[in-house]
C-alpha cells in the first residue's frame, strides 16, 4: 500500500543510518518492558531483530557496539491510537457512516515536525487512526517510525459508541440506530469488515462515559470481539466495570483528562489488573505527552514497572502488535530507547533511538 | 425531625452503591407517622418492611425481624416513589432517529444515559421512576422504556422496554425540514413533513399501509410490525400534541383506524374536551405546567393554558398522570402536585397521578406506583404531607435501598 | 397575532374585573375596623382574635382587645388570618420589553414601562402581592430606575407608591465581551462622569467670578448616575456569578456607592461574603441550584435560601412564573419552611426584608401603626397550600375580593355544558372528585376555603 | 497596589480573623534547596505568621510550634507559573478588543474558581496571570497566589505588566505583514500616549498662565487696592485634553513604572519587540519566545527577561501549536546566552498550570538542574517583580513552601505538603 509512505518517510526521518550487520548497544541499564531490569545490561541487534538481552552478551565481528554506560535503555515507546501526521481538517471522513474500506494512512503527511518530535519523543510505533465522526473506520495501519513504516496493514479497525460519532444530518442520528448499524456491519463475515476482524484487525471501541462503557463492552462481548477499549471520562469511574477484563484499556494522554483531576486512574486500573496504555490521540496531545503522562501517574500512585508497561508493552497489546514491538525479547523488532535518566524521568533527555536496528535519532549533545 | 437508629448507617453506607452487592442490610424497616400505600387507607402510624428490595409487609404490629436496619421519621410520611410518566431527559445522543420522519421499531432504551445528571438529580425529588420517551421530533417516533431513576446497571433499572407507539402531533415533527433548496445534497431534512396537515397524513398513511398489509396477509417489515401491534389494540398509541384541535384530530384517527388503546400526552389544553376525553376512556399524561407560553410553539400552539386542567379532566372522570415532558430535566413532581391539588384536583386523584394512575398507565402497576407486600420498595420519605408545599423529601429508597438522604445529603449512584 | 389576541383577552377579564370590584372605588369610610381570627404582624408575634383599626389608609391600632370605633366600617374575619400584603423587593415582569440595547442607559425609568393592565399585575394582586419594585431588566450595564408600585390601579400614577426607586446595574457581560471590558466600561462611565462635573464646577465659577449669570443645568441623562455617586439612589447590582458578587463589593468601596445585590442562582458560593458585609440580598427565583460535583460525578442539590440563612444572610424572595417551586410568593416562602428556614424568617422574606431593601420599611412590609394598611384577609394559614387570598387592602382601600374574582371562578369553576345552578357564595368552590378523600386528617382542607364577601 | 488588592487584603484579615492565629510550624530534617542561597542537608524551614521565620541547619524551634518532619524529602520555594490562565473563566480569554491596555485582569478573576486544589497538589503556589489572548494590547496582567479558601482572591501585584502580543495568531495562521501590523499598532499606541502626554503639558503650563492671569491683584503696604479687572478681558479658561484612560495606562509604561509584556514566538517578531525597547526605552519582557533560542544574543545584551511559554508543547492544548519553530532547548540557549529565564506553562485551561514542575524537568534535559528550578521559582518571581514576596525560602519573605517526596525535578516525586502564606494548603492523602 505505502510506497509513498517509505519514500516520505525516510526523507522526514533525518536518513536512518544503516548499520547492515547488527547493533550493540551495552552498560547501560536495560528495562526490558517485562519487568526486569538489568544493570549493565546489553542488547543485541541483528537484522533488525533482538538477538539477545543479558549481562554478557558479546559483540559478534563487524557489529557495531554503542557504550551507553550510566544510561538506561528500554523498548521503543508504542502509540496505539494516533492521528499523527492527519492534517486537522482532514481527520473526519463524514459522509460515510460506516467507513471500512478507508486507507487511513492515505492522507498522512511525513513531512512535518509533529513526527520528528514524535521520534525524538521514543515513540517507534503507533497505530494510525483517524477521528471519532465514523461509526467504524479502517483499516488502520500500524506504522513503525522507521526506514520500512509498514508494521501491519490492517492492525485495527476503529468503533465509537457514543455521541461524538453521530452528525445532525446523517443517519444515524442517534445511540439506537448506531448499535443496530454497527452490529450489523460487524457480524456480517462477508462484508469489508467481517473481512477484516477476520483477518485479525483489533477492534478499537472508543467510548465516553460509563454509559458509554456498558454498552461497548456489550457489544465487544455479544459478538466476540478483539478488542481494546478507548475509555473517554474518569477512569477512576469505570474501575469496577473493567477488573477482571483481559481488555487492554486505552486511556488518553493525562493532559487530557481533566475529569482525572488527581491523575490516579491509570494507577487504579493497573493495580486492579487491567492492562493499561496511553495514547496521545494526536493531534489533540504531543507524542511526548506518553512518556509524561506515564511519568505523571508514578507521581499520583501507579507502579513505575506499571507505567512503563504501560508506555511499551500495553500500547502493543492494544495496537495488537505485541508479537512484534512492545518489550525487549528475542526475536521481536530491534526497536529500543536510551535515555540519559530511568526511562520516566522526564528530567533526562532521550538520546538514542533505534528502530529494526537502525539509529534513527541520535541527540546533538547541546 | 429525623432520627436513624444505628443499624441504619450501614445501609447508608451500601447505600451508597444504591443495590450494591446484597449484603446483611437487606432488611430494612421503616418507620413514619403515616404511610400513604395508594391501595388501602393510609395508615396513621406504622412500619413498612423490606427485603431484597421488595416491599414483604406493611402494618402497626408486627415484630421487625433481628438485624433488619431500622430507619425511623418521626411525624414524617411514607409514599410510594414519584413517577414521572413522560420524561424526555437523560440520553445519550439525539432522543430520535431523525433519518426518517416514521420510526415505529426506534427503541429509546438504547439510547438512555442511566449516569446522566437529570437521573441524579430526579432521585433527589422523590422520582424513583421514569417512562423516558422518545423525542418529538419523528411523526411516528418509536417507543419509550420505564426505568427507575437510580442503580448499578442498565439491567437493574429497567423495569419495562417499549410497551407503547409515540405519535407526535403538531408542527414538533416539522422542524428543521424543508424542500431542496440549499445545503448540503445528502442532508435527510428535505423530508416531509413541512406543515401539521403533513403530519397527519404522514401519520394516516403509515397505519393505512400497514392496516390493508395486514388485510391482505401480507408480510410486515419489522418496523410495520410495531404499527400492526397497535392496530390490533394490543399496543397502546401515545400522541403527544398540544392544542385542543389536534385533540379532535387524534380522535378522527382513532375511529378511522378503529384504534382501541389511546393516550394522549402533553395535552395543555385538553380540559376544552373532557367530557369527549373521558367518554372514550383515554388516559392523559399531562404536562409540563406552565403558566404562561415560554416558546414559540408553546404560543402558538396552546396560547389557552389553565391551571386547572387536571382537575377538570380528573373530574371529568379522565385517569390523569404527570409528566414533565419538553427535555428540560426533571422537575419537582411534589411542587406540581401540590398545585393540581391546589387548582382543583382532589387529594387521591392528585396523588395517584404521580403513582397509581402513572403506574396503570404505563402497565407496570404490577411492580411500582404503590406500596403492598410483592411491589418494589420504592419508597419516599416525606417531612410532612405530600400535598403541602412546606413538606419536603427527606428520604428516598429505590429497590429497598436508600438512594438519597436529605439529612446526610449523601445522593448515591449505581456505580457500575 | 396571538400576543393580540392574549391582551385583548385581558383587556376585557381587567375590564370586567374592575368593574366588579368599582363599588370600592367609591369613597371609602375614614375607619376601617378589621376583625381578625389571627393576625400575623410580622414585627411581632401572632394575635389571636385581635383587631386592626386603619384611619386614612394607614394602620391606626393593632392590638387584642382593642374598642371598635363606633364610626368603624368592620370587616369581619374572624374565621380568617390577616398579614401584611407580600412585597416583592425586584421585578421585571408586568413590563413589556424590560432591557434597552444600549449598554449605559441609567435614564430610562421603569415607570414608562409599567403596564397596569397586564396580567401580571393583576395576578399579583390575585395572589396577595401589594408592592413591588419594578425595575429594568438585567442585561444592560446601567440600565435606568425603578418604581415602588402597588398593585391596583389603572394608572402608572395610580400604581405609584414611590418613584425614582433604585437603579440597576447588570454585571452580566453581553456578547462575547469579557468582564475586564464590562467593568471597564463602567470605570470610564464614571471617571468621565467625574470630570463632566468637575468642568461643569469650572463653569460656574467662572460665570460667577465674571459676575455672569449660569443658567446651565446639569445634564438629565447623568442625573441618576450622579445621585448614585451621592447615595440619593442605591444600586440594585445583578450578579450572573458568585465572583461578581465580590466585584459588587469591589465597585461599593471604590465608588462609594450604596448598593442591593441581585444575585443569579449560583452566587450561593458568596453566602460567605455577603454574611461578613452584612447586606441583604435579592435571591434568584431558582431555590435549588444543581452542581456536578467533577471528582464523585454526583449532583449536589445546593438549596440557595437555606446556604444564605445559616450563613447569616437575610434576603428576599422573588417570583418565577414558570418556576413550579416559585411561582407565588407564598409557595416560595413555604418551600424555605420545606428546607429547613424558620416559619418567622421565611414569612419576612416575602414582607418585611423585601420593604427594608427597597427603603419602604417605614410603610409596608409588617402591620404597625403608622405604616400603609395593606392588608391580605386569608382564609387559613399563608404557608398552607389550601389557602386563598380572600380579600386585599391596599391602603385602606379593598382592591381585591375572591367572591368577585371573575378569573379565578372561571378557573375553578366546573365546565359542563348545560352550566348548572350553585348555590351562590359558593362559586369558587374547588371542584370535588369522585372519590372522598381517604384520610381523616386533611379532609378538611377538601372543604371549599370559605371564603365569601362581607356584607 | 490597588483597590482590588487592598480589598483582599481586607478579606483576608476577615478570614483569618474567623480561625485563631496560627501556631508557628517547622519542617524539619530535608533537604532544603533554598534557591536563592545554598542547599541545607537536613536542615529546617521555621515558619511563623505566615512568614519564614528562619531557614538553617540548627534553628531554635519555638515551644508549641507544630513540627513536620521531612526527613528524606525535598524542602523548596513554592512553584509559579509565569503565564497561567488560572482564576480565569474563558470568556476573559476571548475578549475581542484590540487595544485595550487600560483593561485590569483582575476585574475578570473568579474569586470561586475551581481546579486550585489540584493545581495546589502539583506544588504550584503562585502564578502569573495574562488575559486577552486576542488583544494586541490586552491589559494589565496580575500575580495571584494560588489559594486554598474559595471565594479568597490573594492578588499579590495587581499590575505586574501591561500585556501585549505581535503575531500570536487569533485564528490559526497569520501572515508577516499582519504580524508587522501588530508590532505598528502597538508601536502607535505608545506615540499618541506620548502626544497625549505632550497636549497633557501644555495644558498644565497654559492652565498655570491663566490662573495668574485670572488672580484677583493684590493690595500692597500702604497703597490703595489697585480697581479690580473690567470683567471683560478674561483670558479663555483653556481645555483638558483627552480623557485618554488607555494612554494614561501607556504613560506608566513609558515612565517604566509597569514592564510591558509582549508575547513574541518568531525571530521577526521578536526582533520587533526588542525594536520597541529601543525606541522607547521600555521595562520589556518577552514571552512566549519559540525561536528566541536563535536570537539569544540579541536579547540578552538589552538585558531582556524571557518568559519561555510553553516549554514543551506536549503539555498544553494544541491551539498553542507552533508560532514558529518551536525548541525544548530554547530555555537553555537563552540561559546560555546570560537572558534571564522562567517558565510558563501557557496553557488554555486553568488547570494546565499543575504542569509547571514538568516544563522545568522537560528544560532540565538541557538546562542545569539548579537554574531549572529557578525558572520556575526565583527567576520567575525577580522577572514579575514580586521577589520580595516570593521565589526563595528566605527569611522575612512569604511562606510558600513545598515538601516534595524526593528529586524536585522528577515528577515521579509526589508533592507531599504544600504551604502558602504559612497555611497548609495541601497535604496528601494515603495512597492517592
Amino acid at each position: 500500500m505505502s510506497t509513498r509512505w517509505l519514500a516520505a518517510g525516510t526523507l522526514a526521518l533525518l536518513g536512518p543510518v544503516a548499520l547492515g550487520a547488527g547493533l550493540l548497544v551495552r552498560g547501560g541499564t536495560v528495562w526490558t518492558g517485562t519487568g526486569e531490569a538489568l544493570e549493565g545490561g546489553a542488547v543485541l541487534i541483528r537484522d533488525g531483530k533482538v538477538a539477545a538481552v543479558g549481562r554478557d552478551v558479546t559483540a559478534p565481528q563487524g557489529v557495531r557496539t554503542i557504550d551507553v554506560t550510566g544510561k538506561h535503555v528500554c523498548p521503543g515507546f508504542v502509540d496505539p491510537h494516533s492521528s499523527l501526521g492527519l492534517p486537522t481538517w482532514e481527520m473526519d471522513e463524514t459522509v460515510e457512516a460506516v467507513a471500512a474500506e478507508m486507507p487511513v494512512d492515505a492522507a498522512v503527511w511525513m513531512d512535518r515536525p509533529e513526527v520528528r518530535d514524535a521520534v525524538s519523543s521514543g515513540v517507534t510505533t503507533l497505530v494510525l487512526a483517524p477521528g471519532g465522526a465514523n461509526l467504524l473506520v479502517g483499516p488502520c495501519p500500524a506504522l513503525k517510525l522507521g526506514p520500512s513504516p509498514v508494521l501491519k496493514a490492517e492492525a485495527a479497525i476503529k468503533v465509537t459508541v457514543g455521541p461524538s460519532a453521530l452528525l445532525w444530518d446523517r443517519k444515524p442520528t442517534s445511540l439506537p440506530a448506531l448499535l443496530d448499524m454497527l452490529r450489523g456491519a460487524l457480524s456480517d463475515t462477508e462484508g469489508p469488515v467481517g473481512r477484516l476482524v477476520a483477518g485479525g484487525a483489533i477492534a478499537q471501541v472508543a467510548c465516553d462515559g460509563l454509559a458509554d462503557a456498558e454498552r461497548a463492552l456489550g457489544l465487544i462481548d455479544g459478538l466476540h470481539l478483539k478488542a481494546a477499549l478507548l475509555l473517554g471520562g474518569a477512569p477512576s469511574r469505570a474501575v469496577d466495570l473493567l477488573a477482571g477484563r483481559d481488555l487492554p484499556v486505552v486511556l488518553p494522554s493525562l493532559a487530557l483528562t481533566p475529569r482525572d483531576k488527581f491523575l490516579v486512574g491509570p494507577g487504579q486500573l493497573a493495580g486492579r489488573g487491567v492492562k493499561v496504555a496511553f495514547a496521545s490521540f494526536a493531534p489533540a496531545t504531543q507524542e511526548a505527552d506518553l512518556r509524561t503522562s506515564a511519568a505523571l501517574a508514578v507521581g499520583a500512585g501507579m507502579s513505575p514497572a506499571a507505567a512503563l508497561r504501560a508506555l511499551t508493552l500495553g500500547g502493543a497489546e492494544a495496537g495488537g502488535v505485541a508479537d512484534r514491538v512492545g518489550s525487549l525479547e528475542i526475536g521481536k523488532d530491534g526497536d529500543l530507547v536510551v535515555a540519559a535518566r530511568e526511562p520516566l524521568d522526564l528530567s533526562g533527555a532521550i538520546e538514542l533511538v533505534v528502530v529494526d536496528g537502525e539509529i534513527i535519532y541520535e541527540r546533538v549533545p547541546q | 425531625m429525623s432520627r436513624m437508629a444505628a443499624g441504619v448507617l450501614a445501609v447508608g453506607v451500601t447505600a451508597l452503591a444504591c443495590a450494591g452487592p446484597a449484603s446483611a442490610a437487606d432488611v430494612l424497616a421503616v418507620k413514619a407517622a403515616h404511610i400513604i400505600t395508594m391501595v388501602g387507607p393510609p395508615l396513621d402510624g406504622g412500619t413498612v418492611l423490606i427485603r431484597d428490595g421488595k416491599v414483604v409487609r406493611i402494618g402497626r404490629d408486627f415484630a421487625i425481624p433481628e438485624g433488619a436496619a431500622l430507619i425511623e421519621v418521626e411525624g414524617g410520611t411514607v409514599m410510594p416513589g414519584l413517577i414521572d410518566a413522560n420524561a424526555m431527559f437523560a440520553f445519550r445522543g439525539e432522543p430520535n432517529e431523525e433519518s426518517e420522519e416514521i420510526t415505529p421499531d426506534f427503541e429509546v432504551l438504547q439510547a438512555i444515559d442511566r449516569d446522566s445528571p437529570d437521573l441524579k438529580r430526579a432521585v433527589q425529588l422523590g422520582i424513583t421512576t421514569l417512562r423516558v420517551a422518545p423525542g418529538n421530533a419523528n411523526v411516528i417516533a418509536g417507543s419509550g422504556a420505564v426505568i427507575k431513576s437510580c442503580g448499578p446497571s442498565l439491567e437493574s433499572v429497567l423495569v419495562k422496554e417499549g410497551g407503547q407507539l409515540k405519535v407526535v402531533m403538531g408542527n414538533d415533527s416539522t422542524g428543521g425540514n424543508a424542500t431542496p433548496r440549499s445545503g448540503r445534497p445528502t442532508s435527510f431534512y428535505y423530508r416531509q413533513p413541512t406543515t401539521r396537515m403533513g403530519v397527519v397524513w404522514l401519520l394516516r398513511q403509515a397505519l393505512f399501509r400497514v392496516k390493508t398489509a395486514l388485510g391482505k396477509g401480507e408480510a410486515l417489515t419489522p418496523s410495520d410490525t410495531a404499527i400492526a401491534e397497535a392496530l390490533k389494540g394490543k399496543l397502546p398509541v401515545e400522541i403527544s400534541l398540544r392544542s385542543a384541535v389536534d385533540v379532535e384530530t387524534a380522535f378522527e384517527v382513532m375511529d378511522e383506524f378503529g384504534l382501541r388503546r389511546l393516550v394522549l400526552v402533553g395535552c395543555p389544553e385538553g380540559y376544552k374536551l373532557s367530557r369527549e376525553i373521558a367518554r372514550r376512556g383515554v388516559p392523559v399524561i399531562l404536562g409540563p405546567l406552565y403558566a404562561y407560553p415560554r416558546t414559540w410553539r408553546e404560543a402558538s400552539e396552546a396560547p389557552d393554558v389553565s391551571l386547572n386542567s387536571a382537575g377538570l379532566l380528573a373530574q371529568a372522570g379522565v385517569k390523569v398522570a404527570l409528566g414533565s415532558g419538553d427535555g428540560g430535566g426533571p422537575v419537582d413532581l411534589l411542587a406540581w402536585v401540590v398545585l393540581t391539588h391546589r387548582y382543583g384536583l382532589p387529594r387521591e386523584a392528585a396523588l395517584a397521578a404521580v403513582t397509581t394512575n402513572a403506574a396503570d398507565i404505563l402497565g407496570v402497576a404490577d411492580r411500582v406506583g404503590s406500596l403492598a407486600p410483592g411491589k418494589d420498595a420504592d419508597l419516599v420519605i416525606l417531612t410532612g404531607d405530600p400535598l403541602q408545599a412546606t413538606s419536603r423529601v427527606d428520604k428516598v429508597i429505590v429497590n429497598g435501598r436508600v438512594a438519597y438522604d436529605a439529612q446526610s445529603g449523601a445522593s448515591a449512584h449505581g456505580e457500575g | 397575532m396571538v400576543r393580540a389576541s392574549r391582551c385583548a383577552a385581558v383587556i376585557a377579564l381587567a375590564a370586567a374585573w374592575v368593574a366588579g370590584t368599582g363599588a370600592q372605588d367609591a369613597p371609602v369610610r375614614e375607619k376601617i375596623a378589621v376583625k381578625a381570627g389571627k393576625i400575623i404582624p410580622i414585627s411581632g408575634p401572632d394575635i389571636e382574635n385581635g383587631i386592626i383599626v386603619i384611619q386614612d389608609g394607614r394602620i391606626a391600632a393593632v392590638g387584642k382587645d382593642l374598642e371598635v370605633p363606633w364610626d368603624a366600617n368592620v370587616i369581619d374575619a374572624a374565621d380568617k388570618v390577616v398579614m401584611p400584603g407580600y412585597v416583592e423587593a425586584h421585578t421585571s415582569s408586568g413590563m413589556g420589553t424590560p432591557n434597552e440595547r444600549v449598554l449605559e442607559v441609567p435614564f430610562v425609568s421603569a415607570k414608562d414601562g409599567v403596564d397596569p393592565k397586564s396580567v401580571f399585575m393583576e395576578d399579583s394582586l390575585r395572589d396577595g402581592v401589594t408592592t413591588m419594585l419594578a425595575i429594568p431588566g438585567n442585561d444592560t450595564l446601567l440600565g435606568g430606575t425603578g418604581v415602588a408600585i402597588k398593585t391596583f390601579g389603572l394608572t402608572v400614577e395610580e400604581l405609584l407608591v414611590r418613584d425614582y426607586t433604585g437603579l440597576k446595574i447588570s454585571l452580566q457581560p453581553r456578547g462575547d465581551s469579557s468582564r475586564m471590558a464590562h467593568l471597564a466600561r463602567f470605570r470610564k462611565y464614571m471617571a468621565d462622569l467625574d470630570r463632566y462635573l468637575g468642568e461643569y464646577a469650572d463653569r460656574k465659577a467662572d460665570a460667577e467670578a465674571a459676575k455672569k449669570p449660569f443658567d446651565e443645568e446639569l445634564d438629565p441623562q447623568k442625573q441618576p448616575m450622579i445621585d448614585l455617586k451621592n447615595g440619593l439612589l442605591s444600586a440594585f447590582v445583578y450578579c450572573p456569578e458568585a465572583s461578581d458578587v465580590v466585584k459588587a463589593f469591589e465597585l461599593a468601596d471604590e465608588y462609594k456607592l450604596k448598593i442591593v445585590p441581585v444575585l443569579g442562582p449560583r452566587c450561593y458560593k458568596a453566602a460567605g461574603l455577603l454574611a461578613r458585609r452584612g447586606l441583604p440580598a435579592i435571591l434568584d427565583s431558582a431555590l435549588v441550584v444543581w452542581e456536578t460535583n467533577e471528582d464523585t460525578e454526583t449532583e449536589e442539590m445546593k438549596v440557595v435560601p437555606k446556604i444564605m440563612a445559616d450563613a447569616g444572610v437575610k434576603f428576599a424572595l422573588q417570583r418565577d412564573p414558570n418556576n413550579y417551586e416559585t411561582r407565588y410568593l407564598w409557595m416560595a416562602a413555604a418551600r424555605c419552611v420545606a428546607y429547613g428556614i424558620s416559619r418567622e424568617e421565611a414569612l419576612k422574606s416575602v414582607t418585611l426584608y423585601p420593604a427594608e431593601i427597597i427603603g419602604l420599611a417605614d410603610r409596608v412590609g409588617s402591620l404597625e401603626v403608622g405604616k400603609d394598611a395593606n392588608l391580605l384577609i386569608l382564609t387559613g394559614d399563608p404557608l398552607d397550600a389550601q389557602t386563598w387570598v380572600d380579600q386585599v387592602l391596599i391602603e385602606g382601600k379593598v382592591c381585591y375580593r375572591r367572591a368577585e374574582d371573575e378569573r379565578l371562578k372561571r378557573l375553578l369553576e366546573e365546565r359542563k355544558p348545560p352550566p348548572e345552578e350553585k348555590p351562590p357564595g359558593d362559586e369558587a368552590k374547588p371542584p370535588e372528585g369522585g372519590e372522598a378523600p381517604a384520610e381523616g386528617a386533611p379532609a378538611d382542607k377538601e372543604k371549599p376555603p370559605a371564603g365569601k364577601a362581607e356584607p | 497596589m490597588g483597590p482590588t488588592a487592598l480589598l483582599v487584603a481586607a478579606q483576608l484579615a476577615m478570614a483569618a480573623g474567623e480561625e485563631a492565629k496560627p501556631t508557628p510550624l517547622a519542617i524539619e530534617g530535608g533537604t532544603v534547596v533554598t534557591v536563592a542561597g545554598e542547599t541545607i542537608a537536613a536542615g529546617t524551614v521555621l515558619v511563623a505568621d505566615g512568614k519564614i521565620a528562619a531557614v538553617g541547619r540548627d534553628v531554635v524551634v519555638p515551644e508549641g510550634a507544630r513540627r513536620i518532619d521531612a526527613t528524606g524529602k525535598t524542602v523548596i520555594p513554592g512553584l509559579i507559573d509565569a503565564l497561567s490562565t488560572l482564576y480565569l473563566p474563558p470568556q476573559e480569554l476571548a475578549e475581542p478588543s484590540a487595544i485595550a491596555p487600560e483593561f485590569r485582569v483582575t476585574d475578570g478573576l473568579d474569586a470561586y474558581a475551581k481546579d486550585l486544589e489540584e493545581v495546589l497538589s502539583y506544588g504550584v503556589t503562585a502564578a502569573h496571570v495574562a488575559a486577552g489572548s486576542r488583544g494586541l494590547l490586552a491589559g494589565a496582567s496580575a500575580v495571584v497566589k494560588v489559594s486554598s479558601q474559595p471565594g479568597v482572591l490573594p492578588i499579590l501585584l495587581d499590575t505586574a505588566a501591561v500585556r501585549g502580543q505581535i503575531g500570536v495568531p487569533a485564528g490559526s495562521t497569520i501572515s508577516s505583514l499582519d504580524r508587522l501590523g501588530n508590532y505598528t499598532s502597538i508601536r502607535e499606541a505608545l506615540l499618541s500616549a506620548r502626544d497625549y502626554e505632550w497636549a497633557l503639558g501644555k495644558y498644565e503650563r497654559e492652565f498655570t498662565r491663566y490662573t495668574q492671569k485670572t488672580a484677583e491683584p493684590k493690595a500692597e503696604e500702604g497703597k490703595p487696592p489697585p480697581p479690580p479687572k473690567p470683567p471683560g478681558d478674561k483670558p479663555e479658561r483653556p481645555k483638558k485634553p483627552g480623557p485618554d484612560y488607555s494612554a494614561d495606562v501607556l504613560l506608566r509604561v513609558l515612565h517604566r513604572e509597569v514592564p510591558l509584556l509582549i508575547e513574541a514566538h518568531r525571530v521577526a517578531d521578536i526582533l520587533n519587540a526588542l525594536r520597541l525597547q529601543d525606541e522607547f526605552d521600555l521595562r520589556l519582557i518577552l514571552l512566549g519566545g519559540s525561536e528566541a533560542g536563535k536570537v539569544a544574543e540579541e536579547i540578552a545584551r538589552r538585558n531582556v527577561p524571557v518568559i519561555v511559554a510553553p516549554v514543551s508543547l506536549s503539555m498544553v492544548a494544541p491551539s498553542k501549536l507552533r508560532y514558529g519553530e518551536h525548541s525544548r532547548t530554547n530555555a537553555a540557549q537563552l540561559a546560555r546566552a546570560g537572558v534571564k529565564v522562567a517558565l510558563g506553562v501557557g496553557g488554555d485551561d486553568p488547570f494546565d498550570s499543575k504542569f509547571v514542575r514538568a516544563s522545568a524537568a522537560v528544560a532540565a534535559e538541557d538546562l542545569p538542574r539548579d537554574q531549572a528550578l529557578r525558572a520556575v521559582t526565583l527567576s520567575a518571581a525577580e522577572i514579575l517583580g514580586v521577589a520580595d514576596h516570593i521565589g526563595s525560602l528566605t527569611e522575612g519573605k512569604d511562606a510558600d513552601v513545598v515538601v516534595v517526596a524526593g528529586d524536585p525535578l522528577d515528577v515521579r516525586a509526589p508533592v507531599d505538603l504544600v504551604l502558602v502564606d504559612g497555611q497548609i494548603a495541601y497535604e496528601r492523602r494515603a495512597a492517592g
